[in-house]
């Protein structure tokens, strides 16, 4: 599903944020990513759905490497992959539900078919009550639970969560942290940065830990974490 | 591209997109939509004035004459027929026979007619007006190739005079609707990079969900069409209450100016504000959306 | 406000973040000072187009004559004399003395000639002309009054034409240069308000970390100052140069018509140009300002 | 310090973000906001800078009634208080050492006590290394830790810190609230809204609880928190 060959990533600031990348993630895995702050878990994120693009290296991502993607075929790509962003990025113009249904729209899907789904993902994340709402009109974490519901809504086969429970009080973290499991169990593939290590101990999925932006611990294609 | 099946959702989907960013950005609207009234409405003023003093000075140049002298004996409303043929020739012609001549020639002087009385000296005269001021060369030739036209006079320097002040008022005018044109577009074109560029972070994010190039451009293009159809809409209206109201007025203040009253000016005007209007508004949108969307890497 | 001992360093202060936002908006930077030498060179064009039919049309107006006839027995350098101590009088007159008068009148009529050879009943004339066409009237009076002018004739109703027409022109003018200087104004302090709206969020951070109004304001409005110095100076620029090189090639196309060739009328222009850039530049800012700053709960 | 007199906030959408609050913290102290997303933490913040206004009841701060105060009062409200706010809220066109100084500039401070302020705040966070860079060139916790340093770079009577730690790993998290208490001990009173469930328990500070609006618990005016 995702192969890093080698892949360095130097900022045009000069800042290297990524060094020698060589990580495999299986299809339908669940990977959490691990590493102090500024350690490259956003970049290494970016850069699996052109972002970024990465200065050294290849990427393969759906058997395809990305980084020889022309630009036409670029928007493919975002369309297979759901992103929760660090920082949300919801569009200030449109509701909750406008931005969730956005996904829907680019994908040519009938409107009835998108109140279901929209619907749908809304209540699973627990956000539908602040539809009609504008994003500057949410919480912090309101707004990152409609990040998360615009990711799953057309049930992509690759799945990127940035850190997407950094706003979330403890319980509505479990929430999100048990759909994004349920998704990865229906065949999508799951790769989340997190902060949150008793979430990480407790999940027991593959870890992947960054530091100054080589990998220093993998708990490997398994299905454990990396001991404390 | 969109699939053929998805083509009809696609329109209704731009069209919601872009009634909806206009609605939801009221202030931007506004200011953008203003401009364009104030550039293209400034433009449109600045045409019609210009078919104003062309036709007006059409209308003063009729005022200079030709004097056509006939031969002694030629039949005055023979030669007048023939004239009136000659195009460019305005009706109706001012016809002095010979008495008339001697009486014009000798008032002020009467020791003159009193030598004068016996032996008329003074031929009969035809004055002709043309219609535009540049014919009056070539209708003086067509007259003095008349049979029995003695001789053709009129103020040809005066005439030159006339016909340089109103070929410098129409080149002027040229170059000032030339200027004017090109501001008008550039300012307009400007301005909606400068609306666009107030979006970017959304063409970014839309970007970065996989919204394909066109997904994104179309409604921003259809809302520099909205744009452009308001403003050059709005500005027609602008120059018909100006000719209807303050300009009506104007005419009667001025009435001693041949001022042209036809709204048919207005017509070809706003015909060309429709169309820089919707060119520049999408032509706007287009450059300034691309600017964005070819960063992507 | 600003303590006193605090007032160097905020104008240094403010220098410095009105040059850091320019410098670091430069795609921001040249739309908008675009936008501003376009509107204020279009406006500055105008203007010297305007200024230039003006001088135009009075030098054309001075070709048109008027004709003293003299009494018979009088001197006519001494009259002529007179004539030159007239204000508004043209500088040298013609001076047709009786012989010359007979020779014109008689030339196309041999006839004529022989009858009056012995008796001449033509006067001696003098050709004046004016240097403002307005004046036509009042120095033909003043002429009129002399002693020994027996008559004075001129083309009143042309002389009325070309008045009216100059008198068109310049109405016309004056009111296209007041559609186009509020077209300016109001093009640029929207095209600034749409500037300042893509830094809203930055003028409400400021604001929550607690930057009094003034704070804030200032360096918008050295900004506004900045982009409106330079664009006015830009536009001086091009004006100075359509003046030396494009304008210069018509002047030698166009030699029948009487151009002006003068930098005086750029050097207002230009001092024009500056406070409106100036004045509208910090006006554009201020406004745009205090619409958010006026969010303030 | 401060003292809630019944404080209600309704926002223009009609929701109910805080009911009848009455709370009182004293000068010096150091009190944790917990709560579920969604609570009204972020709002009964933001009500302590003016950046919203109650829409009933009486508010003092710095024995104002802050309520009342004139537009032009607010700026001198909002110098003597550090906001960390939740979207970190970074000057865009600033790099970050600017972002630092622009609130000393605002007080008039000379640049020679400026740099030493500057630079001392920015080693304290962490985040020296990145001061000349901007923030969109920064990770989210680095921009994080830039919002603390020009939080508490003026050494304000106040600081509210509303989810500081949400974007940091638990070890650079600790050096913040570490931090955060220090500048407490000095005499700076701080209110700290959070989800991190373990420094508040591990930090034993008083802990007032939100839930949809309303205070649910509060350990008091001692220095325990609350039980879980
Ligand atoms: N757009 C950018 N330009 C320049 N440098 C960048 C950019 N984005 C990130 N960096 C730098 O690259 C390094 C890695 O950043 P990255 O965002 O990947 O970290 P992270 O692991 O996500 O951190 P966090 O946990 O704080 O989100 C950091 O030092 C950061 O300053
Ligand atoms: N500007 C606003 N306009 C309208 N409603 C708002 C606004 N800001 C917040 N709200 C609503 O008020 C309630 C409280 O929001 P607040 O931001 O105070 O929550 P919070 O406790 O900070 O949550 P989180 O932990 O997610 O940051 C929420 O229901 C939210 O939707
Ligand atoms: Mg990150
Ligand atoms: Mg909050």
């Amino acid at each position: 599903m995702i192969r890093f060959e080698n892949v360095s990533k130097v900022y045009p600031s000069g800042v290297q944020a990524l060094k020698h990348i060589n990580l495999e993630i299986q299809p339908g895995s669940f990977t959490f990513l691990v590493g102090p702050t500024g350690s490259g878990k956003s970049t290494l994120i970016k850069l699996l759905f052109r972002e970024e693009l990465a200065t050294e290296g290849n990427l393969w991502v759906f058997d395809k490497n990305i980084e020889l993607l022309s630009p036409s075929e670029v928007p493919r790509l975002r369309q297979q992959t759901g992103v929760v962003f660090q920082d949300f990025k919801l569009l200030p113009q449109k509701t909750v539900w406008e931005n969730v249904a956005f996904v829907l729209d680019i994908l040519g899907i009938p409107k009835a078919e998108q109140k279901k789904r929209v619907q749908g993902v809304l209540e699973l994340t627990g956000i539908l009550h602040a539809k009609d709402f504008y994003p500057r009109q949410l919480s912090g974490g309101e707004q990152q639970r409609v990040s998360v519901a615009r990711a799953i809504v057309n049930k992509p086969p690759l799945l990127l969560a940035d850190e997407p429970t950094g706003n979330l009080d403890p319980d509505t973290t479990w929430g999100i942290m048990k759909l994004l499991a349920k998704i990865c169990k229906t065949g999508t593939t799951v790769l989340v940065s997190t902060h949150n290590h008793s979430v990480v101990e407790r999940m027991k999925h593959r870890t992947v830990k960054l530091d100054t932006g080589s990998i220093v611990a993998d708990s490997g294609q398994g299905v454990r974490t990396l001991g404390k | 591209m969109a699939s053929e099946t998805h083509l009809p959702r696609q329109m209704l989907y731009t069209l919601q997109q872009s009634s909806q960013n206009i609605l939801r950005s009221p202030l931007m609207s506004l200011i953008v939509v203003s401009t364009m009234l104030i550039a293209l409405s400034t433009l449109g003023f600045l045409l019609l004035v210009m078919s104003d003093l062309n036709h007006m000075s059409d209308e003063m140049a009729t005022q200079l004459k030709i004097v056509v002298f006939l031969d002694d004996q030629q039949d005055i409303d023979k030669i007048a027929g023939d004239i009136e043929a000659i195009s460019g020739v305005k009706q109706p012609l001012v016809k002095v026979d010979r008495e008339q001549a001697l009486e014009m020639m000798t008032q002020d002087l009467p020791d003159l007619k009193e030598i004068l009385e016996t032996d008329n000296p003074f031929p009969a005269s035809i004055e002709v007006a043309v219609t535009s001021i540049e014919l009056m060369d070539d209708v003086g030739e067509s007259i003095r190739g008349l049979v029995g036209v003695e001789d053709v006079q009129f103020n040809q320097e005066l005439s030159y005079q006339l016909e340089k002040v109103q070929n410098s008022v129409q080149l002027v005018g040229a170059i000032l609707a030339a200027v004017l044109i090109l501001a008008t577009l550039a300012i307009v074109v400007n301005t909606i990079q400068l609306a666009v560029h107030y979006r970017h972070t959304e063409i970014e994010i839309m970007r970065l969900v996989g919204a394909p190039h066109w997904f994104i451009r179309l409604p921003f293009i259809l809302e520099g069409l909205i744009f452009g159809l308001v403003s050059s809409v709005l500005a027609a209206v602008l120059l018909l209450f100006w000719r209807v109201v303050p300009y009506a007025q104007l005419r009667q203040w001025l009435g001693f100016l041949p001022l042209s009253d036809s709204l048919m000016p207005i017509l070809w005007i706003s015909g060309l504000l429709l169309v820089a209007g919707l060119g520049v508004g999408s032509l706007g949108s287009l450059l300034a959306v691309r600017r964005y969307l070819r960063l992507e890497v």
